[in-house]
């Protein structure tokens, strides 16, 4: 490995340095300050190394990685959402007693890891990003430690580890066919591909939509989402699913994988299936981390479908309604997990039933307000992010004529409407007298994710309203070979 | 030395199918540490010795030392096999039994429709493994050494301060368990790894 | 510029408004009717502009335009366009926003910042919607028209508001939903067939569809604009979303929303399909007659006075269905004097309605009665307004029912006839609302204070409107006749095919090639009928 | 040294990976969920061996050692779940551990 090589690693390497700087902290002294501000710091500097690497690029870096402006942009990506996710966490862990310091450092492990994954060209790569972030999301949804916690826990990492288990077996029976785990590689092989290559392109496709909560592999997603802190969930809503829907682009899209009418007609199959379930599922639930967890499943529905339209309008829609939907989320769970329970002395549980939310429009108009714009981005009402992602995924939909998917896509947002009005619909409900109340006044929420949340809601807006820069930014960085 | 591997693929599916039916787990775990010897004899077969020793040594060695030590501290007597015979009641099988064997059906009917297939070929030794894993695949053994402190990490957090003072070891031999393959495996690459961090 | 102008003024008078509320007192109010009155000088310095020169009734391009790049990778534009029909509805928006505010000057007790937010960036929208030029940003204000109405409903509204926000917001919604793919279908086809992508008006034009294809994206057109309407199978939202309504959403939703809807008609539906839209004309005239008549005959059974106004709103708006679908001259004036008049007084009743449940607390018909006699200006009020519900000649609506009708009678003779049956139904409603609640004896022994000042200045304004609208339409109508033959010209052929679609469609295909691409180039007039 | 068919390995890979997967669907205790989760990932691995072995490159090797390490840390943070979870719930079976719904 050469210097250059270094110099374009060093996004992935800087964090990673941050962690082992994070576990030296801890064995000397523990502090939550200081180790948030190491994790934000080497994120900070991974970030602006960011430029650098992108002079030197696009490089292959031996045979494992490969770092081009569509790696670079997503690794922005996912260290953006870990740095707000970052910051929820201090303000979250405040709440929480025990030990806070080793979030940090699994939090940039998993970045890490989301990072190798977007920026892989080979299996082994491939495998190994994605269990640094699995193993990382284990600890880091189980980590206050408390009954869901574990409980959440302990299934994704039975159900991860399974789904883990069928992405090996993928990649073993295409290696055994093509005797190559390079993706370039493997491109060039595949047109030749018999059917025990398609048969491990299938396994990796149950492998990779566990991952992505798809339909009929959705089953955790809600129990993990309810059962983890907010700010892992907010994690786990983007930075896995922005690592893992890269991936899924870039080795597909290499692999030429829309070539086979089969795997075609599979996906449509369980985008339609994810968009429509996801949504309906949804209408029945109490609780808010639920909802979103099946309303998550549904979105990356909404996703597949600029995946399936393909070529450089499809990687730039997707890519779009990734930021689009990534900010909105982040926004979404900061709320939830921002907000204390009415009722509830600090450090119990989150606000996470609909009805803690009841009145919330009188008792904190502010929080409320980003909350119901996150909620409109959700469901794609204009002046939002959401709006203009989901205009363009249709507008991909539609440019490929994959016109069943399109209408699916709106017929499902249809009904997606309904859930998310209900939500903003009890905030301005009038509270229950008392019931309502929280106990006493409690403290200001922590500034830091009070700026947070002003700068997501900032971005939704920015988003939703002048959105060329960023599709400019997108168009110029992110294509794919 | 085709019929060893007939013998071995036997025995690793004969044991393995009684690792999931019993009803003791200290049993089930002497029929999985047999299953991984025939697997390991199946690697050196197909001419992957290094592989085949690690399989001995870590997998039925240290990893499975980790359950046994759980179900140590957990404890669980004959109480607890008479209630894992109660659960698992016959009848539970028919599912996943089912479900798996269509999986598998249709693996093997693409398996052999595949037509053109491959033999092992001469045997790929510990000399060319460590070449390559220092060679092209040194991103891969940094990554395993920020994946297992990954492991020791969340590990140490999620077991610490139990409340018995048995959790606490075995706390640590799970950090130690983890650390393992490491040292075997990546001897050299330990202080890559040191390095980086 | 003045077009953006127009539009951002209102968003930051919103704004403005919405932080007075900390500042408590009557900031909100004042803020929101001096930027309204301001909006409305700036409308009337342009209007006044335009009708000095010869062109406002010639068919022409449009009268002031702004185009700026908005998105440029997707091929919107930030493109507003202003002719003498938005003009007309730009000025009705203003009107009725004006009385808005001051009718709910007392109604509203809390929240009075957010309020008035929610009020003027409603108008912002659907000026919005009125001058939007590119089929995206048309689709944007068309949306973001919802949120504000949707928590102006649900926050300020009646008992039941709740439900009735949720099903106002999906239905209308769920529909602009299915708007949106056809205007990405318009837009892949558009840009498949001639290499460029984009979302102007005038590009999309003369958009060569087949016609199983061009009646797939009419149709998706159709169903955003009938639900806002509405158009009868799907008008079920409008009662309800009526009735919950504060005084002040009432009036912008009958005043204005239902506007929206004909207004899309007029300038989206048929001019980007004119040949789907005739084949399609028998059928949408069948429900606008079937509207007018349910509309009416509902009305007649309802109680709850919000209700029953609410019904007569989807009668009248049956008549425009009717006119635009007719596509004549005649018939197109008609359905704009229509909305203009159905705008002010269906407005006027419901700030009538609003003050009558400030003072007695109901709506309830039969708890009414013998008004007149305790409070003699409402009551008279009530009166003239209904009467001019009914379509008594010399008040505005019955100039434009008239000329719809007439309008109508060269294309369907049967369906005309059946129309106007609707005008006896609305004679015997508007008699019958009159007779309960104003005439006969006082039973329930209220005892009522009579308008104050604000009040009768509020009616008085729009009695003149009304009046003035029925007794001298001519202005109205030059305002309106240019754009509107503009909007003729680029559905050349339309009306040939009226009354005989099978033969129309002949007739037709060999006229679509020479369809004009551009606002400006069709401006071919077939007929003279002016007004 | 007698060269196996592929074939005839990828089948026994296979037929232990299933194995595991009916053992993770079918059994309720915790730890025996574990142990076939581990069935099926040294399934995987064989496959790999089997297929780099067919190649005759180390790659295939190189991946078991990924997967061994993955497995390593995988069942180093199952049992500490585990026992948390018994800690919690007084409980091995999953079915009992529950507290989730909507």
């Amino acid at each position: 490995m050469s210097g250059q090589d270094f110099i374009c690693l060093l996004p992935l390497l800087l964090p990673a340095a941050a962690a082992v700087l994070i576990m030296l902290e801890i064995s000397v002294y523990r502090s939550h300050a200081a180790a948030c501000i190491l994790t934000l710091a080497g994120i900070g500097a991974a970030a602006a190394s960011l430029p650098l690497a992108a002079a030197y690029g696009p490089r292959q870096v031996t045979s494992l990685l490969v770092i081009d402006g569509f790696a670079l942009f997503y690794i922005g990506i996912i260290l953006a959402a870990t740095f707000i996710v970052a910051i929820l966490s201090y303000a979250y862990l405040r709440r929480v007693p025990g030990q806070r310091e080793e979030l940090y450092l699994l939090l940039l492990l998993a970045a890490v890891g989301a990072g190798v994954m977007v920026a892989s060209s080979h299996f082994a790569s491939l495998f190994m990003g994605l269990e640094l972030l699995s193993s990382c999301l284990f600890a880091l949804i189980a980590y206050p430690r408390g009954r869901d916690n574990i409980e959440a826990g302990f299934k994704y990492l039975v159900l991860a580890s399974v789904s883990t288990s069928f992405l090996l077996f993928g990649m073993a029976l295409v290696y055994a066919q093509l005797g190559t785990m390079e993706f370039t590689r493997l491109a060039a092989a595949g047109a030749t591909g018999g059917i025990i290559y398609q048969a491990g392109l299938g396994l990796l496709i149950i492998g990779l939509g566990f991952k992505l909560a798809l339909v009929p592999f959705h089953m955790w997603t809600p129990d993990v989402y309810q059962g983890a802190p907010a700010p892992v969930t907010a994690f786990v809503a983007t930075v896995s699913k922005v690592g893992v829907f890269g991936l899924l682009l870039r080795f597909f899209g290499q692999v030429g994988l829309l070539g086979h009418a089969h795997m075609f007609f599979l996906l449509t199959l369980i985008a339609i299936a994810s968009m429509f379930a996801g949504n309906l599922l949804a209408l029945r639930q109490k609780n808010v981390k639920r909802l979103l967890a099946y309303s998550s499943i549904s979105h990356l529905g909404y996703l597949l479908v600029a995946f399936l339209a393909g070529g450089p309008l499809g990687t730039t829609a997707a890519t779009f309604y990734l930021v689009a939907y990534s900010v909105t989320i982040l926004g979404a769970f900061g709320i939830v997990g921002t907000i204390p329970a009415p009722g509830e002395a600090a450090g119990g549980r989150e606000a996470d039933a609909i009805d803690d939310y009841r009145g919330l429009f009188w008792r904190r108009p502010w929080l409320a307000g980003v909350f119901a714009a996150t909620l409109f981005s959700l469901a794609g009402i204009p002046l939002t992010a959401g709006f203009i992602g989901k205009f363009y995924l249709l507008d991909a939909g539609a440019g490929s004529s994959l016109w069943l998917l399109t209408l699916s896509l709106v017929a499902s947002s249809g009904i997606g409407l309904y859930y998310y009005l209900r939500l903003i619909t009890v905030m301005y409900l009038r509270p229950e007298s008392g019931a309502g109340e929280e106990a006493g006044r409690p403290a200001a929420y922590p500034w830091a994710a009070s700026l947070v949340l002003a700068a997501l809601l900032m971005a939704i807006i920015w988003l939703g309203v002048y959105p060329a820069p960023l599709i400019d930014a997108i168009r110029r960085t992110v294509t794919l070979p | 030395m085709q019929i060893t591997f007939y013998i071995s693929a036997a025995v690793a599916v004969v044991a393995t199918l009684a690792v999931i039916t019993r009803y003791n787990a200290v049993h089930a775990l002497l029929y999985l540490i047999v299953s991984l010897l025939a697997v390991a004899l199946i690697f050196f077969i197909l001419g992957a010795p290094f592989i085949a020793a690690l399989e001995a040594i870590i997998y039925a060695g240290a990893i499975m030392v980790l359950f046994i030590f759980v179900i140590m501290i957990l404890n669980l007597g004959p109480q607890a096999v008479r209630q894992e015979r109660a659960w698992l009641k016959p009848q539970m099988w028919l599912g996943p039994a089912a479900l798996a064997l269509v999986l598998m059906g249709e693996l093997v009917y693409l398996l052999f429709s595949g037509g053109q297939s491959g033999q092992s070929g001469a045997p790929v030794g510990a000399r060319e493994v460590g070449i390559a894993l220092f060679g092209p695949y040194l991103i891969g053994v940094e990554l395993a050494s920020l994946l297992l402190l990954a492991g020791l990490v969340g590990a140490y957090h999620l077991g610490r301060r139990g409340d018995a003072a048995v959790v606490v070891e075995l706390e640590e031999a799970a950090a130690r368990d983890a650390e393992a393959p490491a040292v075997s495996a990546l001897s050299a690459g330990q202080t890559e790894g040191g390095d980086a961090r | 510029m003045i077009l953006i102008s127009l539009i951002a003024w209102l968003l930051a008078g919103g704004l403005l408004a919405w932080y007075s509320g900390r500042w408590g007192g009557n900031w909100p109010r004042w803020i929101s009717l001096i930027t309204l009155v301001v909006h409305l000088a700036m409308l009337a310095g342009l209007w006044a502009g335009y009708a000095g020169k010869a062109n406002l009734s010639q068919p022409a391009s449009w009268l002031a335009e702004t185009d700026l790049p908005w998105i440029p990778a997707l091929g919107i534009r930030f493109h507003l366009a202003l002719d003498g029909l938005s003009l007309l509805l730009i000025v009705l928006t203003n009107f009725l926003g004006i009385v808005a505010v001051a009718a709910s000057w007392q109604g509203i007790r809390y929240r009075l910042g957010f309020f008035h937010f929610n009020l003027l960036w409603i108008l912002a929208a659907i000026v919005g919607v009125f001058l939007a030029a590119d089929l995206f940003l048309f689709y944007f204000f068309w949306e973001l028209m919802l949120v504000p109405l949707y928590f102006l409903i649900g926050i300020w509204g009646h008992e039941n508001r709740i439900y009735a926000t949720l099903k106002f917001f999906i239905f209308t919604q769920a529909s602009s939903l299915v708007m949106l793919a056809a205007i990405l279908g318009l837009y892949v086809i558009h840009g498949r067939g001639t290499g460029v992508y984009t979302f102007d008006y005038s590009a999309l034009l003369g958009t060569q569809l087949s016609s199983f294809t061009g009646t797939m994206l009419m149709l998706g057109f159709f169903v955003a604009f009938a639900v806002k309407l509405p158009v009868v199978p799907l008008h079920t939202w409008l009662p309800d979303a009526h009735t919950e309504a504060p005084t002040a959403g009432s009036v912008d939703l009958a005043g204005l929303v239902l506007k929206v809807g004909a207004y899309g008609m007029l300038r989206f539906l048929v001019p980007l399909f004119p040949r789907a839209a005739a084949a399609f004309a028998p059928v949408a005239m069948t429900l606008a007659v079937a509207g007018i008549i349910y509309g009416a005959v509902l009305a007649f059974s309802q109680r709850d006075l919000k209700r029953m106004i609410a019904y007569t709103s989807i009668s009248h708006m049956g008549f425009v269905l009717l006119g635009i679908f007719a596509w004549n001259q005649l018939a197109l004036e008609g359905a704009v004097i229509v909305m203009l008049a159905h705008g002010i007084s269906t407005g006027a009743l419901f700030v009538l309605v609003g003050d009558l449940q400030d003072r007695m607390h109901t709506r309830d018909l039969d708890r009414m009665g013998g008004l007149w006699s305790i409070v003699p200006r409402l009551g008279g009020v009530g009166m003239l307004f209904a009467l001019a519900s009914l379509g008594l000649p010399g008040l505005g609506n019955f100039v434009g029912e008239f000329l719809v009708l007439l309008g109508a009678w060269q294309v369907n003779i049967p369906l005309t006839v059946l129309a106007s049956l609707g005008f006896i139904f609305s004679t015997v409603y508007s008699l019958w609302l009159v007779q309960r609640a104003f005439h006969g004896e006082n039973t329930n022994r209220w005892r009522l204070p009579d308008y104050n000042r604000r009040e009768t200045g509020i009616m008085a304004a729009m009695i003149a409107a009304i009046v003035a609208l029925g007794l001298y339409p001519q202005p109205v109508i030059d305002t309106a006749s240019g754009a509107l033959q503009t909007l003729r010209g680029l559905a050349p052929g339309y009306h040939q095919t009226q009354g005989s679609p099978g033969a129309a469609a002949a007739v037709q295909d060999g006229k679509d090639a020479g369809l004009p691409a551009g606002m400006a180039s069709g401006a071919a007039r077939d007929d003279g009928s002016g007004a | 040294m007698t060269p196996i068919p592929m074939d005839q390995g990828l089948l026994l890979a296979a037929a232990l990976f299933f194995v595991g997967l009916a053992g993770v669907l079918a059994r309720r205790n915790v730890i025996f969920i574990l142990l076939s989760i581990e069935i099926m990932v040294n399934a995987a691995g064989l496959a790999f061996v089997v297929a780099g072995s067919r190649w005759q490159q180390p790659d295939g090797q190189l991946m078991f050692i990924f997967i061994l390490t993955m497995a390593a840390v995988e069942v180093s943070l199952g049992l500490a779940l585990v026992l948390r979870l018994y800690h919690n719930f007084r409980s091995l079976d999953v079915d009992r551990v529950s507290n989730l719904k909507g």
